[in-house]
């Protein structure tokens, strides 16, 4: 009766591939060959896309967008294990993810150039877009889930946040509505260190994201978020568990962004230069194309032939985007009205029509003052 | 037909509605085996069991934010906010992503949740418990604000809701729950969302309202008649958003003076919405002021004195008054 | 570097005086004799209270209230380590706490009556009033907390939620606050099992809510809260580290609301009677007066003029609030403009002036329909 | 006198009552060494330090309703949104409690802290971060809401937010914040919270608007006289709630015309709450409908076409014109 503790699970860290690309082999996970190259693939993409957009960002071609550099190893060791059914909710860093599970480059081009139309998941993908209001979109991922028991279909529904979002109160009834109905969700955490500025120490006082699994009787696990065989063994482990019923898991993958946290931000306000340096040579795609050549996976031409493939796909989605966004269906601002509801309401016709009658009576719409300090 | 109280038409709805989809379920807060803190749940949970009817975690943001990830997955959910007043609490769900996910992607994706919660005052009920912040819903694009004022319109409403393809607020004002009841036909039916109806006609004056002051109105309007030998026409707006203001307009049109009647803070209330309205179509055929009989720009008292903050008969009466000898 | 556990604090379950009212001997807290009077006298006083107030309810003299009866060792076992200064936050069930800090059971009586001249802090008294919105009073705690370090002024702020709260986001915002500011705020949980009737197993996967102290870094603990000498114990602990600078501590107090969720509520819905009267049983009034008694704090005798006491006190208050509910200050509805800026706006003032002429005008105001059917 | 940018006279502000007044800290996401994403509390964390300039956790419900708990123990809160479309997360804490302790607590505690967020659309932002739903705080009772239009007004509001007993929302137009420099007085100076300015004296109409569209609106006003030799009153409506009409009234009273701007909603915005005030005090005076010339009842568009959402001088000139030809 009296002063005992009360028994509570473990919570591990698992880091399989070290920074210079060295593999532990006893937990050196199997991966085929093509999915080695699946993995290596996407994070290649999407770090050359990000890169290019960076550029575009700085020649005024692209609005303000969140960075994905370095954060390709979670979002990637992942996704990989999901199927088609199965459901992809991203927050905003899962570039790799979204372009494995079939959006084009374009509509990442389109969405951070300000254009709806970016957000639209493609036809059969069930993804949901990118979501800026940090932490919402763990709650739908929830739900889905749920609906998944509801409706007794097995599925999984992988979903991410960072760091900063943990704080948010609808992280902690996410994890709890999961954990209580058992749905089978992946929460995984990019704990890149930051939420902007604010470093983890001042975010939280626990040493770790991944023991939060506690809170909420599920497992949790602390992975080296730069190492994408550590990030595939944790979740292939979680996704195994969701698909027998055995409910959510928290993995936190520990990684850094190298970058700043979006094109309007200046991370040296907030950091040191050798933190920065540090973390960056951690980064996940050196240490994986090191140990994909080590393994024979992929010769030194086949990666150059691989870069050039990506750089023009690349560069033919640009000159896609650029077009499209000068289409006629694109610029009309009347679709402003079109898909709020399945059916339009008349004040909402009579709106639609107030600005289709001043937009032909005016050309010079919308070049107010503050229109014109728009950047 | 049945006679029924609104309680008993709303609970027949979400059990036909029930019966006849099955992708239809119930969430929130005690809605399972304790029928809900009005009953308004009453039989479902030993009726469609623990997957159709789930009791959730008590948090708000949880029980919207999961079902607008069940709306997307395909399955309808209607979830209870449990008082009016604490939905709040889930507000960013609703303005950030239910209403807004079929624009975003281009109508790729949609959020046909229901959300059902009581409202407004009247039962003597705890702080926080007697809240009519319907506006702040109406005032969400993407949103579509439900309010009925009886028990056939809240069953035909209520499926309306559910059948709809675009995020509902249903409001239920449970001052009337329990209050009257009415013939109910055995067939179920619906009301189009997005209009409302002349309840009474009437010449000289029009009258607005919905929800539990809808009852004050008229009884004012009976007044009015009796004592003043006054038609008023009274229009229960029943859809406050998007608000379709055709009936309104065409009404004061014919009789040039106009009492809108609700419970919530007049600031930027739905009373300022109608007015705003009626000046735009039909400023020339005013020969009175609008008048707002409507709660205080204050929070509801607490039920001692909330009787003095909700719009009563003898508030509409002398509001029609003052309108008809302007 | 590969697979490792995580280091995890422990989180230890307390239990002194056993429901018998046998006590543990080596656990026994050193608690002197006034000191066990005064947590004996409030509990009981609240007790009587609730039970009274149960019967005016029932008569039409009070509105629906949330029961207090089997939460008095929360409350009482906790709040005695406050100062007058410290600040006491709480939720709706802590009526023994706020008699002791110096609330009247007039203002109990008139708040649950529907005067909000009940939920005035007496002056001098650093307490919230009881706060209807579920968990949101947890953050005001958290603030206050956050505030003496600030001030650099020395103190503790005792703050209550439920098993149900637990599940708010404003929970996890608050404890997560709290512990980054390492702020004197001692979390006491009143787990009582249901959050109206919804259980536990529906509320939450993991075992207890105590764990949840590891999500945030601070020190937890799961008491018997039926025990208010564990829970003096636990509370004094947490209170000493609050006061040396060692920030929050969550406390988890192991209860049964043995009577209705509040008197509008009707608990045999969602739970057995067998349930009830084992809970019933371990109701904390029982075991501690038997321990009061075996140590001869009390004499039976003492028991009795106590309770006549106590008794005579609360009709008294019940005589005075229907007195003061008739009288003019707090029959005025114009007072509900009167609070509710510093200054009136004009626009206010107008509407006052119109309620006001309103009333003048008619004394029938008030009696619409939906009126007459409230109960 | 110097000339500053509103952004640095927000900033100002800030600094001038933290030097002024000890209890005022300021609390917010990226407040502290980032100085903010607009960097609005620049040099506040050097000067003041931790425990005076706090970099919260990413919750905004923490935020705010951490901020209560501070201004009840005595300390004067500033807290920062970093974007208004974030503050729903928090609206039941200024809803249920900062609105209300005073009423409930009948004068015995207060909430006097200051909620800053920047609003509106204009600078091609991401998603979710255009937001303009300042009505929504206007409709709640125990809320003041303040919205600057200049760097000079700016920092007088600010400083009579700061020193107001009671809690105030300071909206800050964002697109504004570096697009005109203003001389501002050495000296501090505050500006009474519940008024509103003429800043441009005419006959002809009435033109009423706030924060940034603003602009737009003196833009079409000089337009109407230099174009059709109208002369416009504008005004300024700095403090949106509690709102005093009185100016506005006065001014119909004289124009008999009236265009309303803004860029939130349309459907229970402050538009319709001034043409629901003008309805009751001046609707005689009124030759015209008075025009909303507002945000639409969507979601504004993200930023490839959110110009064709804000209300901009052609916008506002034409609906003058139509209220003018009436
Ligand atoms: C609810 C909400 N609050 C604030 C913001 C502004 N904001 C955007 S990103 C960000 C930091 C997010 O940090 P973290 O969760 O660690 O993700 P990271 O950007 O580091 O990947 C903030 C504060 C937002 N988008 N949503
Ligand atoms: C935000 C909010 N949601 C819902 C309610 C309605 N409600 C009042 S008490 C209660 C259950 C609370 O359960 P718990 O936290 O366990 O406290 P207990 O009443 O058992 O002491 C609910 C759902 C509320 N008051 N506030
Ligand atoms: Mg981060
Ligand atoms: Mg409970």
């Amino acid at each position: 009766m009296p002063r005992k503790p009360i028994e509570l699970p473990q919570i591990e860290y698992l880091s399989i591939l070290d920074e210079d690309g060295v593999v532990d082999k006893e937990l050196e996970p199997k991966i085929s060959n093509d999915d080695l190259k699946c993995l290596y693939r996407y994070m290649l993409l999407a770090r050359r896309t990000d890169e290019r957009m960076l550029m575009m960002q700085r020649q005024g071609r692209l609005g303000t967008f969140p960075q994905s550099s370095g954060h390709e190893a979670i979002s990637m060791g992942s996704v990989i294990h999901l199927k088609k059914s199965d459901w992809h909710v991203p927050a905003y860093r899962e570039l790799a993810g979204l372009l494995y599970r079939g959006w084009s480059i374009d509509s990442t081009l389109l969405y951070w150039n300000g254009y709806e139309e970016g957000a639209r998941p493609p036809e059969g993908v069930n993804d949901l877009p990118v979501c800026v209001p940090i932490a919402s979109q763990l709650l739908h991922a929830a739900g889905i889930g749920m609906g998944m028991n509801i409706r007794d279909e097995k599925g999984v529904v992988m979903t991410y946040f960072g760091d900063g979002a943990s704080s948010e109160g609808d992280t902690h009834e996410a994890m709890n509505f999961a954990a209580v109905y058992q749905a089978p969700v992946v929460f995984m955490c990019l704990n890149n260190q930051y939420a902007i500025s604010v470093p983890l120490s001042k975010q939280m006082r626990n040493e770790t994201i991944a023991q939060r699994a506690i809170a909420y009787g599920m497992p949790g696990i602390r992975v080296d978020g730069n190492d994408v065989l550590a990030v595939y063994v944790a979740t292939k482990e979680a996704v195994e568990r969701a698909r027998k019923g055995e409910g959510p898991t928290l993995i936190e993958g520990l990684t850094y962004r190298f970058t700043p946290h979006t094109t309007a931000d200046d991370p040296k306000r907030y950091r040191s230069e050798e933190e920065c340096k540090l973390w960056t040579k951690r980064e996940p795609l050196h240490r994986f194309k090191k140990y994909l050549l080590d393994k024979g996976v992929y010769k030194e031409a086949e990666l150059t032939a691989l870069e050039e493939e990506l750089d023009a796909l690349i560069k033919a989605a640009i000159a896609r985007m650029e077009q499209a966004s000068t289409s006629e269906e694109l610029m009309n601002p009347l679709a402003m009205f079109d898909y709020l509801y399945a059916d339009m309401p008349p004040y909402l016709n009579e709106q639609r029509e107030e600005l289709r009658a001043h937009l032909e009576k005016t050309k010079n719409a919308g070049k107010s003052p503050q229109h014109a300090s728009a950047k | 037909m049945a006679l029924m109280n609104m309680a008993k038409s709303i609970n027949l709805a979400l059990f036909e509605a029930m019966e006849r989809d099955e992708k239809v379920i119930v969430m929130g807060e005690d809605v399972g085996p304790d029928e809900g803190v009005f009953r308004i749940t009453e039989g479902l949970h030993a009726k469609f069991g623990d997957k159709r009817v789930l009791d959730t975690p008590l948090a708000e943001s949880g029980i919207v934010g999961t079902a607008i990830g069940l709306a997307i997955y395909g399955i309808k959910p209607v979830c209870e906010i449990q008082f009016s007043g604490f939905d709040y609490y889930s507000f960013h769900q609703l303005e950030c992503h239910a209403s807004r996910f079929r624009n975003r992607t281009r109508g790729r994706l949609s959020v046909p949740l229901v959300m059902r919660a009581p409202y407004g005052g009247g039962i003597r009920a705890l702080e926080h418990h007697s809240e009519s912040r319907e506006a702040i819903y109406a005032h969400t694009p993407g949103l579509k604000v439900v309010i009925p004022s009886g028990p056939r319109n809240a069953r035909a409403l209520l499926h309306s809701a559910i059948q709809d393809p675009d995020p509902v607020i249903y409001y239920e004002p449970k001052a009337i729950y329990r209050l009257f009841k009415e013939e109910v036909p055995d067939k179920m039916e619906t009301l189009p969302i997005g209009q409302s109806q002349i309840v009474k006609e009437g010449k000289d004056i029009t009258l607005i309202s919905y929800g539990a002051s809808l009852r004050a109105t008229m009884e004012a309007a009976e007044m009015l008649e009796d004592e003043d030998g006054v038609k008023a026409e009274v229009i229960d707006l029943l859809t406050i958003a998007p608000l379709d203001a055709t009936l309104i307009i065409e009404s004061i049109k014919k009789t040039g003076r106009a009492v809108i009647v609700h419970e919530g803070p007049r600031t930027c209330g739905l009373g300022a919405e109608v007015v705003a309205r009626v000046n735009e179509a039909a400023l020339l055929y005013l020969e009175a002021p609008i008048k707002r009989v409507t709660g205080f720009d204050t929070p509801i008292p607490y039920f001692s004195k909330e009787r003095f903050y909700l719009p009563d008969p003898e508030r509409v009466l002398s509001a029609c008054r003052e309108t008809l000898s302007f």
